[in-house]
């Protein structure tokens, strides 16, 4: 059974379509990221899901029940927002409460309720504080107090990291994810950051335009990115989208890619793409357009044909503007796109439709060894 | 705002839940500003009625006699005048107290006390001392002036300065309300914008001109509004100042209206004077939210 | 206004000092407008404080006396006045905050036929102001049968378009997370309105109190006319005593009577200045 | 027996301690008449009070009865808000009570055969002057002005002016703002002109002696021996302590003040005559009884008046409180004799009732002063000469009038 | 000659001092980034760069000339403020040419600069917009444009990117790092991000308390972190610190590190920390103890003794929780510090002053050679 269902949800301001008929099976316990760009419905989907906005065709289940014409108050979910909307006039251990004291629930009970909470986030020490003498990190773990607080099994938050810095958010993500499974909690967690996607999720659901673009493991939608969108969307630097030609060369260039019949497009992604050993002579040469230091890595970006092509590399590399490198790539780690931007599956590029499999390594340079001086 | 579309049923229910937070407001309102402007407005077209004599139509004629009146029009100008001069000097001065208290004057505290303690003191009283001020010979002006050289002069008695006398007691008055409103808005602008003024060499006044007093445009619409309405309204100091003397020099409208209303008991005339008075002030309302309103909003 | 969004710049708490920084010329004219200003309570302080027979006279050696106040006191029932006018200024605002409140959660948070006519007839009060409608207020108040009472002082001032425009400006300005979070949360409509708006909207309450209350106070002519005993009189119309038309103005007293019956607002300001500039600086009147 | 409540609304006008004294003779009343309770309101000014009680009246709750304005009686009666008393003076002996006021005072309380109101708080206007000043100018400091012409030369004599030319004393002031017309009263009157007839529907201002009042008013002014444009009337007991002002025109109310505060020995003399001997208008509050009250209350409140206005009471009244006694009865009381003998300005006022004049008062009686008014003020500010002023005020009374000729 | 210099400068606030005697020169057309937690001195340094604020000690120089004394407006400088400090009633032409008009140039020759530096951000379209309906990183673009229409060649910047979310906080990199290449300008750049600094900086200056801890180019402060400090701060995950036993061994194991005598703390990357292959016998070997998906990359917390590792693997690795695995580290990417945190400088790890050298590979696995089991 399904946690959380949506059955054809449309959502329509006058003309603006916001939601085209979202089919959508989220299962308990697990984490479920929404994930696309600015305005591509997130936050409407996660809203109708919470009943603060009401669907224009379809409906919502919430632990099977139908909740399509319950107020949020009673569909057992918690939220967290964006910016936390934690009460400003009221202290950490009010703002926990906040529902409970709504409920009126026995002064005692409630008590227990928050200090429970704020033990288990590590904010006992800061009950009595207001939340703007509070830093980013300790009010979204307020937030979060008061969405546990509930005790709802289905937590929804709507962008829960984005005013945090990076340092922060990437501790908050381990926090967030942990919590989650020791509490065996149902979220809907709606990003417009894919690593963060990547890193929580147990399944993401990739939204553009208000429909839904692909909805996979994270692994899966990494490794298999259902179209071009998806592709682009999914992994930072992003993946090197080259076009073909209609030989199935990239542009501007005779290195040929193995391509099948119809491919518009060749996807590789910045860290598939090494740098061959320099005796290898079928490498594919490149010159280096710019680069970016990042400590640990070195961002190259390069040129081949009239394609740009982006390669991570060793930090400790050190490389000139202009060179020439040679590299390589595993057959494996090669994406084919059509004309309408879906991907086309090969035989070779296939891999298992599960994460069980065993440490895979690169074993042969698909496209430096197809490449055609 | 956030409420989700309701349906109809629910947006019945919609309504009525704010008709009824709205209701216990608009009673009072209906009962003490809406009702009786409209009884002011159809009385103005009856006459007064007297022992006997019940009110009849006249139709325009109150009008009619209100616009042959000379002091009616003398109380107009007065009061023109006296808009058009203590507006710009009360939100002038406002602007000037905020700008300096915002800063880290010495005695800061004190400055903000003086400036805001005019507001608070009960017109009333206060009214008869600045008749102690104006007196001439002995009091506090006469004395400066006489001090200063200057020849003793009859400030209240003197058809050409009296008027001025008013306008002085009233900016006096209003001016440290005004001031909050301004030094509220100054401290809440980010205070990089001084600095980022400041690295482009922007002498003060430039910074002045060019960045707080178009920031400051909302709260001049405000206060504008509130000083307007004030102008028509204030006629406390005049009933211990002047009593619209000498020879009907500091008149002005509400003041006029007192005397026709509760001297002369001609509650007709006074209905239509009243209803000069509520077109004036909501035309004048109206226009201050139709041309400074737009150029106000920079969001 | 947006307590909450606003993750204000460290910068923001940070006086930049020795930018625009005011000049001697400044602090002198600054003093110089200040004095000016006070002069008149200044001088009601002299005049307080000496014999009638130096209200003109400015002499050091003039000898101190508290004669004046009692004289102030002694000529009528300001006790009485005082608890009236207390009475008067707690009701009116207190109830002009509730229903202002109620309307202007109206306005900011239904939509709902009619409101935009209703809301401009709130807005009319701000220009016709009860004091243009005396006569006929007055008959209203003597048709229910209230005359002379501290309840019809108040009662025509009960709702005040200001506080709902500005409630309302500011209802609008909470942020609809906030509204969302509880309504997640369980809170209904009139919790929404008590625990979110009300306490976010405080710096508008206390500014809005200061201008009624200050208002309220002072308030002369109507008072006057509803009320006959001294059972319901205020402070104001306590203080007309002293502006006698047979007798000259005795400045000793009159200054006497208005530094006592505003000594409590001026002390009050005092006391909350920083308060109040900071409710009215968070309030953010624009 | 019901109890019958009598709400009386009372201009306190003179500070404090007069509401007690009202305060006492209510309630003595209420002692000597079980089931009359009078209560006292105190309403402000004459102004704030004619207000209220109009208000009130309008709105079917008017005091049963109230001291306002004598001048303010034409106004009452177009209102047909007051009772005249006629319907209660039954007896021979309250037709004696009412011959004993002074006919000056009734003048203002009579009109068309009936009366319309009670003198109560009466006064008149005499002048005060300095004594030590005019030992300063070698006057008598016991003898003050008799005539226009004697006033002049005094006046010229006790003004001073410093090195630079500024005045430091005036001679004489006569003040003119909030009532100017009742001051120019102490000038016609003596000049041998009444401003507006008995019954209040026509008015005399054109009349060459009023100018001539007015003019010779003017020209104290202009002569430097008087304050130029408006003089303040608050302010002008002050003047007179503060030596500003040498000799004062105002009212007998202001006795009491002045000997309190003022640092020199002063005289209290008649208004100065001209054509006629002297004589001043009277002013002051009379009692009025409301309609739209029972006719118990209204019986009730004619008691308590008659009650209070007996020369004992009246004796008393005018010693507590400067105000002129309004008999001849009073003024034989042993009380105020004593009083008078003790302290003989109090007497002033006595001796100039009888060649005193009623106060200026017509129908729509506050329009038409305004009128009178606002000519005095432009003439004494300069902006009209004493006859332009006049007539321009005659032609617009005379208009406001004629409804009720 | 150095464009800015800082000749002990120190800064108290009545008793708290934020500067104690900076010391600090900055070359022409270089991009300097001041980095530093929350509260080190910063912000503080930079405005006393610019006049907004008076030192309490010491002397600046700018372009040479001694600029102690004098204000804001006569220093030659520009700033970009953290929240841009735009003037919200002008429309971004306005604000890009406030200076301009400020300072009376011709209005034919201010509008030509004015369109200029549009042209050169980009915001030609936008000249007439209010700030309010920008994106963030537009409102970033004028503030930049603001500073840059004023032609001075040193710009201050203030954590100017510290509002935007992650996608456009990337590529605002890019352009800024970019502009400032073109334009020759001097940049002084305040930042707690160390990607940031790592990313755009020619020299980075980290801050602690008030003091500089290091001053160094990036690639040497990422690769020669002079204190434990500084090794904590750069690099995301951060450095390993692995506290030492008395004879050099980590904590609660008994691997052997080739510490020098008094080292406390061994440090390596995460990045330096490899998988041995199978067969290595030598390797280290460490638990999994928790890992975090990141699409290119998985990062590994595994427990060594007591002490834990984090290290970064390929993101299509294949691990559960518990696994035990082999790892391996060069000699030269350990790292070692004494009792009081200061780095101590062994020959084996000595890397070249310059970053001339040529692409070093990891040769020997030095850990996993000396570990004993
Ligand atoms: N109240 C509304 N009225 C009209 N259109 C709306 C409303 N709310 C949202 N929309 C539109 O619906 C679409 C989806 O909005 P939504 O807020 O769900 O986007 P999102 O994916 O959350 O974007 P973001 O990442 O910017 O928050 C957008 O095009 C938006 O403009
Ligand atoms: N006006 C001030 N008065 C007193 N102390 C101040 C003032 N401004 C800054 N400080 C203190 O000086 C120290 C350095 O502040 P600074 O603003 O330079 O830090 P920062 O490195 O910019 O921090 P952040 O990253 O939070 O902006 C801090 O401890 C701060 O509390
Ligand atoms: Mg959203
Ligand atoms: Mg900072």
């Amino acid at each position: 059974m399904s946690m959380i269902e949506l059955r054809g949800i449309s959502k329509a301001w006058g003309d603006a379509v916001a939601l085209h008929a979202i089919d959508l099976r989220i299962a308990p316990a697990s984490f479920c990221v929404l994930l696309g760009p600015s305005g591509c419905g997130k936050s409407t989907t996660l809203r109708i899901i919470a009943g603060l906005e009401t669907a224009t065709a379809g409906q919502v289940l919430i632990g099977g029940a139908d909740v399509t014409h319950r107020p949020p108050s009673q569909r057992g979910i918690a939220m967290v927002f964006q910016n936390y909307a934690l009460f400003p006039h009221l202290s950490v251990a009010e703002n926990i409460g906040f529902g409970l004291a709504v409920r009126k629930t026995p002064k005692a009970e409630a008590r227990q309720r928050v200090e429970e909470a704020a033990a288990l986030l590590g904010l006992s020490q800061l009950l009595q504080r207001k939340p703007g003498q509070l830093s980013g990190g300790q009010q979204q773990r307020v937030a979060l107090g008061r969405a546990l607080v509930a005790r709802a099994s289905v937590c929804l938050m709507d962008e829960p990291l984005s005013n945090l810095d990076a340092q922060l958010r990437q501790e908050m993500r381990h926090e967030l994810r942990e919590l989650q499974q020791r509490l065996g909690l149902t979220v809907v967690y709606v990003t417009h950051d894919q690593t963060e996607a990547m890193s929580m999720a147990d399944q993401v659901v990739l939204l553009s335009q208000g429909r839904i673009e692909q909805n996979d493991a994270p692994r899966r939608a990494y490794a298999r990115p259902a179209s071009l969108f998806a592709a682009r969307f999914i992994g930072t630097p992003p993946m090197n989208l080259l076009r073909l030609d209609a030989q199935g060369h990239i542009l501007g260039s005779a290195v040929a890619t193995g391509a099948p019949a119809g491919a518009a497009h060749l996807g590789v992604r910045p860290e598939c793409v090494r740098l061959a050993p320099a005796d290898q002579t079928a490498a594919l040469r490149a010159r280096v357009l710019s680069f970016e230091y990042l400590g640990a890595d070195l961002v190259l970006r390069c040129e081949v044909g009239s394609e740009a092509l982006t390669l991570r590399v060793d930090g400790q590399q050190n490389l000139q503007v202009g060179d020439e490198l040679a590299l390589q790539c595993a057959a494996g780690d090669l994406h084919f796109f059509d004309a309408t931007g879906r991907r086309m599956d090969t035989g070779a590029t296939a891999v298992p439709a599960t994460d069980t499999g065993d440490a895979r390594l690169p074993a042969n340079a698909a496209l430096a060894q197809r490449a055609a001086a | 705002m956030s409420s989700p579309t309701p349906s109809s049923p629910q947006r019945t229910l919609t309504a009525v839940y704010a008709w009824l937070l709205l209701l216990p407001a608009m009673l009072i309102l209906l009962a003490f500003t809406h009702l009786p402007t409209i009884t002011t407005l159809i009385d103005s077209f009856y006459s007064t009625p007297k022992g006997r004599r019940a009110a009849s139509w006249v139709g325009l004629e109150n009008y009619a006699v209100m616009a042959a009146d000379p002091i009616f029009w003398k109380a107009l100008f007065n009061n023109l005048w006296y808009a058009l001069a203590s507006i710009p000097l009360s939100i002038g001065l406002a602007l000037l107290m905020a700008l300096w208290v915002n800063e880290k004057l010495i005695g800061r505290g004190f400055l903000r006390l003086a400036f805001f303690t005019p507001t608070v003191l009960p017109m009333i009283a206060v009214a008869n001392i600045w008749l102690f001020f104006f007196t001439p010979q002995y009091g506090l002006l006469e004395r400066l002036m006489l001090a200063l050289g200057f020849g003793s002069h009859n400030w209240l008695g003197d058809p050409s300065t009296a008027l001025a006398c008013v306008i002085l007691v009233a900016v006096w008055k209003e001016a440290g309300l005004f001031m909050i409103f301004y030094l509220a808005a100054l401290q809440s602008f980010n205070p990089s914008l001084r600095e980022a003024a400041a690295i482009e060499g922007t002498p003060r006044w430039t910074f002045f001109w060019r960045v707080q007093w178009p920031l400051l445009m909302p709260t001049t619409l405000f206060v504008l509004v509130n000083s307007v309405i004030n102008a028509f309204r204030t006629v406390d100091h005049l009933f211990v100042l002047t009593r619209g003397g000498p020879d009907n020099a500091s008149t002005l409208l509400l003041y006029r209206l007192y005397e026709v209303g509760f001297k002369y008991w001609d509650t007709a005339g006074a209905a239509a004077l009243t209803m000069v008075l509520v077109v004036l002030l909501v035309g004048v309302t109206l226009l201050q939210f139709f041309t400074v309103d737009k150029k106000v909003h920079y969001q | 206004m947006n307590a909450p969004a606003s993750r204000a710049a460290p910068a923001a708490t940070r006086p930049s000092r020795g930018l625009y920084a005011p000049g001697r010329l400044d602090t002198t004219a600054a003093w110089l407008l200040a004095l000016l200003w006070i002069l008149p309570l200044l001088f009601a302080v002299w005049t307080a404080f000496h014999p009638p027979e130096y209200a003109a006279r400015f002499d050091w050696r003039a000898p101190l006396t508290l004669q004046n106040f009692r004289d102030a006191w002694q000529a009528a029932p300001f006790a009485r006045y005082f608890l009236n006018t207390t009475l008067l200024v707690i009701m009116v605002l207190a109830v002009q905050l509730v229903l202002s409140t109620l309307a202007a959660y109206a306005f900011a948070r239904f939509a709902f036929p009619g409101r935009d006519l209703a809301f401009a007839l709130v807005l009319v009060q701000l220009t016709v102001m009860p004091d243009l409608l005396l006569v006929e207020n007055y008959q209203t108040i003597t048709r229910l049968g209230l005359v002379d009472s501290i309840f019809a002082i108040g009662l025509p001032y009960f709702a005040s378009a200001l506080a709902i425009f500005l409630l309302r400006q500011t209802f609008m300005g909470v942020p609809k997370e906030l509204v969302d979070a509880a309504r997640v949360e369980g809170a209904s409509a009139l919790q929404i309105l008590l625990r979110i708006y009300v306490p976010l909207a405080r710096p508008i309450y206390v500014a809005f109190g200061l201008v009624s209350v200050s208002y309220h106070w002072n308030n002369f002519l109507w008072p006057l006319i509803v009320t006959n005993s001294v059972q319901s009189r205020t402070l104001t119309v306590g203080l007309q005593v002293f502006s006698s038309v047979e007798q000259g103005v005795d400045w000793a007293i009159i200054s006497a009577a208005t530094l006592m019956t505003s000594a409590p607002l001026l002390l009050g300001f005092l006391l909350f200045q920083r308060q109040f500039v900071q409710s009215f600086m968070r309030a953010g009147i624009k | 027996q019901t109890a019958v409540d009598v709400p009386f609304f009372y201009p306190v006008n003179v500070g404090g301690p007069i509401n007690k004294l009202i305060d006492a003779y209510a309630e003595d009343f209420g002692r000597a008449h079980a089931g009359t309770q009078i209560k006292p309101i105190y309403s402000g000014n004459y102004q704030e009070t004619l207000v209220k009680a109009l208000t009130g009246f309008k709105s079917g709750t008017p005091p049963v009865t109230a001291v306002l304005l004598s001048t303010d009686m034409f106004t009452l009666i177009d209102e047909e808000a007051i009772v005249p008393f006629d319907e209660f003076i039954k007896t021979d002996e309250d037709r004696a009570w009412l011959r004993s006021f002074y006919p000056a005072f009734l003048k203002n309380s009579q009109t068309d055969g009936k009366t319309w109101g009670i003198p109560f708080q009466r006064s008149t206007v005499v002048i005060y002057w300095n004594k030590e000043l005019f030992k300063e100018a070698g006057l008598d400091p016991e003898r003050g002005p008799a005539n226009w012409q004697e006033l002049r030369e005094y006046a010229q004599k006790l003004t001073k002016k410093d090195a630079n030319g500024n005045v430091t004393t005036w001679g004489v002031q006569i003040p003119s703002s909030g009532f100017p017309y009742w001051l120019f009263q102490t000038l016609t009157t003596p000049n041998d002109v009444i401003l507006a007839n008995d019954k209040g529907t026509a008015v005399n201002l054109d009349d060459p002696k009023a100018i001539e009042a007015l003019e010779y008013w003017v020209g104290l002014a202009k002569d430097g021996l008087h304050p130029a444009g408006v003089v303040e009337w608050g302010t002008t007991p002050k003047d007179f302590f503060e030596k500003k002002a040498a000799i004062v025109v105002t009212t007998t109310g202001n006795l009491t003040n002045i000997r309190n505060n003022a640092g020199f020995e002063f005289g209290v003399g008649p208004i100065p005559g001209h054509r006629l001997k002297g004589g001043s208008p009277t002013g002051g509050g009379n009692f009025y009884i409301f309609k739209k009250t029972s006719p118990e209350q209204q019986q009730a409140a004619f008691e308590f008046i008659r009650w209070i206005t007996t020369p004992e009471r009246a004796a008393q009244w005018s010693i507590d409180t400067g105000y002129a006694a309004t008999s001849q009865a009073a003024y034989d009381t042993p009380a105020l004799k004593k009083y008078g003998e003790e302290f003989p300005p109090a007497l002033v006022a006595r001796d100039q009732l009888p060649i005193s004049v009623a106060e200026f008062s017509t129908f729509d009686n506050q329009r038409v002063t305004k009128v009178l008014d606002d000519a005095l003020q432009a003439a004494l500010t300069g902006k009209k000469t004493p006859a332009q002023a006049l007539q321009d005020a005659q032609q617009e009374a005379t208009r406001l009038l004629r409804p009720y000729q």
